[in-house]
């Protein structure tokens, strides 16, 4: 019972989550709306998996939160350097073209 | 009269929760005009559906939902936005009557068909009672592995997973044709970003990412027992690969693992899956009948400790049978995914170089 | 026993479900990026340990609390890493703080407003 | 109302197949498209998995016949409908459905790359992802092509 009330309050938190990533403003409050909504989402999954009886599926809550880690990280890179092929955190000068 | 479950339960009252959010979420979707927000929101939506079928009891599915959906296919998409520099849509569409009109007039006849369709959870319905249920009840005495999920994708319907696996390489091999393999590609200068050091992420991602790779191994290895596989795994393999080309450059993955690597194991994994086929056939079975996976003269050989249970001795060429074509699938896959990777971010890079040389 | 841990596992995870939607409300109502980061947090921090943690003392000592510890362990080891990279690309792209004592400002605003009137 | 819960799945999925259609037709932005076409493929998907759900059932992943887990599945089911749907004394659901649709996912992401790519190749070609302003610039380079032959 517990649980069920657990999953129930999640699903609101996940509702909110929605809304704020709908809502936007900037992009970067989308962003954290979708990291948020991903911890989330794990945790939903762990308990739905005790709710219905089947902790097995666990699995798929443990490698959703890397993932998750590398959509932001993407997403994030995307906003901020418009590439997705360079190497983060280099001060200029420090890497340059080969050609 | 077989007293059926009560209808409303947790699980039919969370699938409808989530499916209320999933619709929300599309119809923010279609709304917006920054291609950029629909992008994030179909993450989201990805994700929901990702739990919603875990709720419908599809945790395989669920598993590559979750990577893919929220996973691969948003960088492939951040990929594409990249290259067309289209992050806003035009605003007026060419027509919204005409298009809501169809739409309407199709969903309202979909709508109403599916009064006949069979109530949901009608364990009587025809797909539920016959051939789901066969295999439901052949799998464990034939193949042998707990995941049924498994059992019939790489054995019962083998062949058509093999078609499947193909028709990923073949995608594959197009995306490079039309943009390259990226083998010039080497990244620019960051423009000012001076002091923007990014440590804590380098750190953490170099903790990461042999530990996401670790983990791909465990669902390939354990997809006959629980939930996961081939496909799954050489998704995660190849985020993990991203991953290192997302935080220390692409010109750094690519000195690690070459495009021309990458080739050679896409198609080195349709070769082993059809390899085993051939392989039974040459043993005297069927096309990829892992029964005769092993010549029966090798079979006689193999130590009685090592086949286990003498009543399910011959799952023992199942089991290999199941390993061996999940690897394939997994080499595809991965290969696969990291070759489309490449062709997006590696052509990012030349395009901006154009760009500025121009 | 077991009944007894069961329902301290229960009381953990609703408590933790409760800070997840304080979490969601903060996101919902903070005004800028900043402080909505901090709102989520609650949720990656405090919501997912004691969920977990609740989770944990139903399941008992078994593989799924292994397993359950290592979901905790990978939350922990992402999350705040992504904030943090979310902060300091948001940050890095121009987006300033809205409310605070201090309004952090870039070199060259400070230089104009602080130009002649006191040293900065 | 019941009728109506049981079958609130098939209605969810027409209205996101026709989300997605709506985007597909209306949209002229190429990228947008494939959103669009990516929102219609999961509906499919929702469907076939909607199908094979079985009530009270639990994912196909056979439960070992002596765990306490499977005591447990079977605690609050009425012994006449395991006997009746069961295998070895749990409900499970159909597993049919959910190879399809994995497989179906995974071929839609390569798919999906291909539409991205050709659209990338078209935005090379024409400068723009617009399928208007792309029809007029083709109309206008075949007017060419017939103004010089």
């Amino acid at each position: 019972m517990l649980l069920a009330a657990g999953a129930a309050g999640l699903l609101v938190a996940m509702t909110i989550t929605i809304a704020r990533a709908i809502m936007g403003p900037s992009h970067y409050d989308r962003i954290l709306a979708v990291n948020s909504f991903g911890t989330k989402t794990v945790l939903l999954l762990s308990v739905i998996g005790f709710v219905f009886g089947r902790p097995a599926f666990l699995d798929i809550a443990i490698i959703y939160a890397p993932i998750n880690f590398v959509t932001t990280i993407a997403l994030m890179k995307f906003f901020r350097y418009r590439s997705l092929a360079q190497p983060l955190g280099l001060s200029a000068g420090e890497e340059t073209l080969d050609d | 009269m077989i007293a059926l479950p009560s209808s409303l339960n947790a699980n039919l009252v969370i699938g409808i929760a989530l499916l209320v959010m999933l619709l929300v979420v599309a119809g923010a979707i279609v709304r917006t005009r920054s291609l950029l927000a629909a992008i994030i929101l179909f993450s989201i939506y990805s994700l929901v559906s990702a739990v919603w079928l875990v709720v419908m009891d599809a945790a395989d599915v669920a598993f590559t939902e979750a990577v893919i959906g929220a996973g691969v296919s948003t960088i492939v998409l951040l990929g594409a936005i990249l290259l067309t520099r289209g992050e806003v849509e035009k605003p007026g569409w060419r027509a919204l009557v005409a298009p809501a009109l169809v739409c309407a007039g199709v969903g309202g006849l979909l709508i109403y068909a599916a009064a006949g369709l069979p109530a949901l959870g009608d364990p009587a319905s025809p797909a539920n009672a016959h051939v789901g249920r066969a295999y439901l009840e052949a799998a464990p005495k034939e193949i042998g592995a707990p995941n049924i999920v498994t059992a019939v994708l790489a054995s019962y319907r083998g062949f058509d997973t093999l078609g499947e696996t193909a028709v990923i390489f073949a995608a594959g091999i197009g995306v490079a044709l039309m943009l390259g393999f990226g083998p010039h590609a080497s990244p620019l200068p960051p423009a000012a970003t001076i002091g923007d050091h990014h440590v804590v992420l380098r750190v953490s991602a170099k903790f990461l990412i042999p530990l996401i790779a670790l983990f791909a191994l465990y669902v390939q290895f354990h997809g006959d027992l629980g939930a996961g596989g081939g496909f799954q795994a050489g998704v995660i393999m190849a985020a993990a690969i991203i991953l290192h080309a997302l935080v220390f450059g692409l010109r750094d993955t690519m000195m690690a693992v070459p495009p021309r690597l990458v080739r050679s194991i896409a198609a080195l994994g349709v070769l082993l899956y059809a390899g085993v086929g051939v392989a039974c056939m040459l043993n005297g079975g069927a096309f990829l009948d892992y029964d005769y996976l092993f010549p029966p003269a090798f079979e006689k050989q193999v130590p009685g400790w090592l086949l286990g249970d003498p009543e399910h001795a011959h799952h023992w060429g199942q089991h290999f049978g199941i390993l061996l074509i999940e690897l394939g699938v997994l080499l595809t896959v991965a290969a696969t995914m990291l070759t489309i990777f490449y062709g997006f971010a590696g052509r990012t890079v030349e395009a901006i170089r154009q760009e500025r040389g121009a | 026993m077991t009944d007894m841990l069961s329902l301290i596992g229960g009381v953990c995870v609703v408590a933790g479900t409760a800070l997840s939607l304080i979490g969601a409300a903060g996101l919902l109502r903070f005004p800028d990026v900043y402080t909505r980061i901090h709102a989520a947090s609650i949720t990656d921090t405090g919501g997912a340990s004691l969920v977990l943690l609740g989770l944990c003392l139903i399941a008992g000592l078994s593989l799924t609390a292994l397993k359950l510890a290592f979901v905790w362990f990978s939350i922990m080891l992402t999350t705040p890493v992504a904030a943090n990279a979310l902060a300091n690309a948001a940050f890095g792209s121009g987006h300033r703080p809205r409310i605070g004592a201090f309004q952090i400002m870039r070199t060259d605003e400070r230089r104009k407003t602080s130009r002649g009137t006191e040293a900065p | 109302m019941s009728f109506i819960l049981l079958h609130f799945n098939y209605v969810a999925v027409a209205i996101l197949m026709m989300a997605g259609l709506f985007v597909v037709v209306s949209s002229s932005n190429l990228i947008k498209r494939m959103i669009g076409l990516a929102i219609f493929q999961t509906s499919t998907g929702l469907l076939y998995i909607s199908l094979g759900k079985v009530s009270s059932g639990t994912a196909a992943i056979t439960v070992d016949a002596a765990s306490p887990e499977k005591q447990a599945l079977a605690n609050h089911l009425d012994p006449a409908y395991v006997a009746q749907y069961g295998v070895a004394g749990v409900v499970y659901s159909n597993p049919l459905p959910h190879v399809l649709i994995l497989t179906a996912i995974v071929v839609g992401v390569a798919t999906l790359a291909v539409g991205l790519a050709i659209a990338v190749r078209v935005r090379e070609a024409f400068g723009s992802v617009e399928a208007d302003e792309i029809e007029v610039l083709s109309r206008l380079e075949s007017a060419q092509a017939g103004s010089q032959a």
